[in-house]
């Protein structure tokens, strides 16, 4: 499916769509949270892009474990440990490889999105990235597992995280700090859950 | 965004360095980033380190000294602190008898604070925390992220570092920190959002007759908005809440009155008078009154008012000699 | 007109009412006006009063206290108080060793202060006064009004103020608080202009992009506008015309970062970042450095930078014990 | 000319006045001072209002001693003095008469600018109210001595007083607030002679 230096590539696109996404990503947040996601994001990526030239040659699992370790020193707020938690528990899971087939991906996202669950002592439903990343996964995985063709499970599965994120307008936040809001923070999406799909799209477009 | 600054992207470091410049003995800033620590480390008693976000000055860096915090980690404007920092920071200030993260309740900052306890413990330091939530603005549930961590957080400063400057050890100031946390509430309301520098706009905006009730200190929306009413009644509304959370009747209190940046305090007195009068007639008893800004929110019109029942032991401690840049008695 | 009251022909009766309800250790309100005086009268040395319209807070009723005032008097938002009103504070205040005024240099207070002093004396209090002048924005002539007096005053209040807590008699005292006048001086800027309460609207209007440099401390026009700039560019704008009045170099100064009232502290820290680097490039050396709201604007945002030229008495009056609401040394 | 009801009657329409041109005074001052002329001169006025009740039957020296110790006690600011320094020496001009003519009033007028002068060590051509009222009195001094007239002294002496006002557009304060302002109060006239300029007024309007 893909090897290392498609990782990086791919890891590298994220980077300049979350540059391009930056203000649309900060003005999600500036409605239910305190205006920053896409700066963030954005401050963490640029480093991230900064590593991903020294990291070529690398395995995979390395890779991933680099670009969640940049993440947690770099971006802070609740994104920062999330996502970073996020990438290294998928590099873990993924491990010392060079190449990486689907069954592959859905060990690292699996590994990733519990990382989050434990970091963030959230659940589906809390109206945060979680939103589109586990609805996405269960599309990814159902298909796959019927079909055995990634490309297409990943279409699915960010169809699913686009959902997802329609479906954060309709809760009431629980988690993060939009549930300061209460019945504000309704019919407004989360950034989170904006961003993680955002990156679900970059690899689709690019598998 | 009408702001006096260079550039957007060195608002942080600048206002940092710019501080220890300001306080060469009281402060001074390690290389590793934005983190700032007592000039002179003080050993042989349990190291306090708190931090968050920019933009609360003088919070948290103005209240590193004597009978205050060790050590303040500044995160980029509104954003809680990475855990390498916050790390390095625990790294500069332990002691053998431990530290003390004094924790504001939000997603981001306690992540943080745990990851980088997490590496300081693998190092061999005792590490223990509170957290903050004082904000009775947003109701408090069990199956939520609770409430956030506001101005109260100033108290625990105050209490839990006079008490580590006696010498006592970690279980001691966590306790302490602990009574600061469960007897102190606090309600805040805004006339007028802020800019985060790198956003380069306001948070939300308001109208000429406006204001944002239940704000917190982040430039986030509040509970709600309604037509702006006269200080006697707006100073009413928000101690009704505070009162209506955990009993004060009787007790004797420390009352904080924290301006959140714009606000002139001129309107900081006007609001202490009606609130000495509010408690007066409910037979609260104030002990003490700290109006300035202490936790702010930027350029953020508005103010927060803060009530910490005490007893004996918290009185002792809140009159403990304290001499940090912000916040001297 | 935003703001945090109740009524606008009641603004600086509650405000001074409820800092007084904030601090009744420190001071306490005469029952004849907005007059305030130390909670505890001290015989036996030189009594010191000062004051000004209201709307500059903390100054003047938040520098009365043990080292500094005895009196603080307060007009009406930017307009002189009274002669009766400085009269009455006068009589409260004054010992056998007389009183001193620190007036600063308008029309209208020195005048008020005048007549006020030729009441007292009629009395038999012996009454001198120093009239500060820091300002530098305003060309200096004797044909005119000459400059203004601004935070620069504060140093006044704690140099002269430590000097008469020491027991010195009237012409110490005096000669003390004048050398500070001749050694001290001011220049401020705004970002925004300031709404009198009773006036409802800003005193000037400032275009996003604009600044407006030589201002006052009562949200009068400066001396010219100019398109706003770069913290650093300002600030060496400032500081440039500071040093060109008197001679500072090689000199030892205590630095005032004053802030108008709506100026978040992390600006007034980025600027005090650069002033540091400006004075220590030009061999200015820093004995202390101030970083606050001291002198404002009600809430105006911007800032002034005051630069006092010490000498050794200078140096250990100012570093002399202070207990005041907003000064502690 | 006038008698000490008179007095009163026409006190109290300089304090309507002034209330009805608070606001207009406040916004001259806004732009070379402070913008509380007219807040300042209202509340004093308003003070000088409720006092006059007292005063009937009072001599005319013994009225304006009141109103100038209401005024210095009332508006604070450099009109206070000013104001209440004229008014007070005034009355001591004027002495315990209950009935005045253009002759009295002329050497009331007198003493009020000596006691302004002395109070604010100014002089004519500073830009203050002086540059109203000096112009005003050689008018009426002029006008009186040739014709006896007062009333139309008095007119002359208005028209003077306005043309004081013009003057003031078109020098540099140097008294005052205005004065730190240097050239930028060029072209606007001084809210002081504009108060002073409208006392005269109301006066002649009712003789
Ligand atoms: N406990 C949590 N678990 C999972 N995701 C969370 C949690 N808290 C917040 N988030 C996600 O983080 C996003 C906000 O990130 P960001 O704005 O960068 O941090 P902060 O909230 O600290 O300002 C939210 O939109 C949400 O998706
Ligand atoms: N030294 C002076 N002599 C005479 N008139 C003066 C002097 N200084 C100021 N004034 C007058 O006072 C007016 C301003 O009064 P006001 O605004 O009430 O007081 P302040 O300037 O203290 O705010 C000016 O317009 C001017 O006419
Ligand atoms: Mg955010
Ligand atoms: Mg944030
Ligand atoms: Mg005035
Ligand atoms: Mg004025």
């Amino acid at each position: 499916m893909t090897d290392s230096n498609k990782v990086i590539e791919i890891l590298k696109q994220i980077g300049e769509q979350i540059q391009m996404e930056k203000d649309f990503l900060t003005e999600l947040d500036n409605v239910i949270g305190d205006g920053d996601h896409g700066i963030n994001m954005a401050r963490g990526f640029k480093e991230v892009e900064k590593k991903l030239a020294d990291l070529s040659g690398k395995d995979i699992g390395s890779i991933l474990k680099t670009v969640g370790m940049t993440l947690v020193s770099t971006v802070g707020g609740a994104s920062g440990p999330l996502y970073g938690t996020a990438f290294m528990r998928a590099g873990s899971a993924i491990g010392a490889k060079t190449e990486m087939d689907g069954g592959d991906f859905i060990i690292g996202m699996e590994a990733a999105i519990s990382g989050i669950e434990m970091r963030g002592k959230a659940h589906e439903g809390e109206k945060t990235m979680l939103d589109a990343l586990i609805p996405a996964l269960n599309a990814i995985k159902k298909s796959y597992e019927e079909n055995n063709d990634f490309k297409a499970a990943l279409t699915l599965g960010v169809e699913a995280a686009e959902k997802g994120i329609e479906y954060t307008k309709t809760i009431i936040a629980t988690k993060g700090r939009a549930s300061y809001l209460g019945e504000r923070s309704l019919g407004h999406q989360d950034p989170g859950a904006t961003s993680a799909c955002l990156m679900l799209k970059v690899i689709n477009s690019m598998i | 965004m009408k702001k006096l600054i260079n550039s957007v992207d060195n608002v942080e470091q600048e206002m940092i360095v710019g501080m220890v410049k300001a306080y060469p003995n009281h402060v001074r800033k390690l290389d590793c980033g934005n983190v700032v620590v007592r000039a002179h480390k003080k050993e042989g008693k349990v190291a306090l380190i708190s931090g968050g976000g920019s933009g609360h000055e003088p919070a948290h860096g103005g209240y590193v000294g004597e009978g205050m915090l060790d050590c303040a980690v500044a995160g980029a404007v509104f954003t809680s602190p990475t855990p390498d920092q916050i790390y390095e920071g625990i790294k500069a200030i332990a002691t053998d008898k431990g530290v003390l993260m004094v924790v504001k309740n939000y997603t981001g900052d306690v992540m943080n604070f745990e990851m980088a306890a997490e590496m300081a413990e693998a190092d061999g330091v005792s590490v223990k925390y509170v957290v903050t939530n004082d904000d009775v603005a947003v109701k408090d549930s069990l199956y939520t992220t609770g409430r956030r961590g506001v101005a109260g957080t100033v108290f625990v400063h105050k209490i839990a570092g006079a008490k580590a400057e006696t010498g006592a050890d970690l279980d001691e100031v966590h306790r302490v920190a602990q009574k600061v946390v469960d007897n102190v509430r606090t309600m805040g309301m805004a006339l007028t959002p802020c800019t985060v520098p790198a956003a380069g706009k306001p948070g939300f905006e308001l109208g000429e007759d406006e204001m944002e009730i239940g704000i917190g200190i982040h430039g986030e929306p509040g509970t709600h908005r309604e037509k702006i009413r006269s200080a006697d009644e707006i100073v009413t509304m928000l101690l009704d809440k505070i009162v209506a959370d955990i009993d004060y009747s009787g007790k004797e209190v420390a009352v904080m009155v924290n301006g959140s940046g714009a606000t002139p305090l001129m309107e900081l007195f006007i609001a202490n008078n009606k609130i000495h009068d509010y408690l007066t007639e409910k037979g609260i008893k104030i002990y003490k009154t700290f109006v300035g800004n202490y936790m702010t929110s930027i350029e953020m019109a508005g103010f927060s008012i803060s009530l910490l029942r005490l007893d004996d032991e918290l009185k002792e401690l809140l009159d403990a000699k304290a001499d940090t840049p912000a916040f001297k008695a």
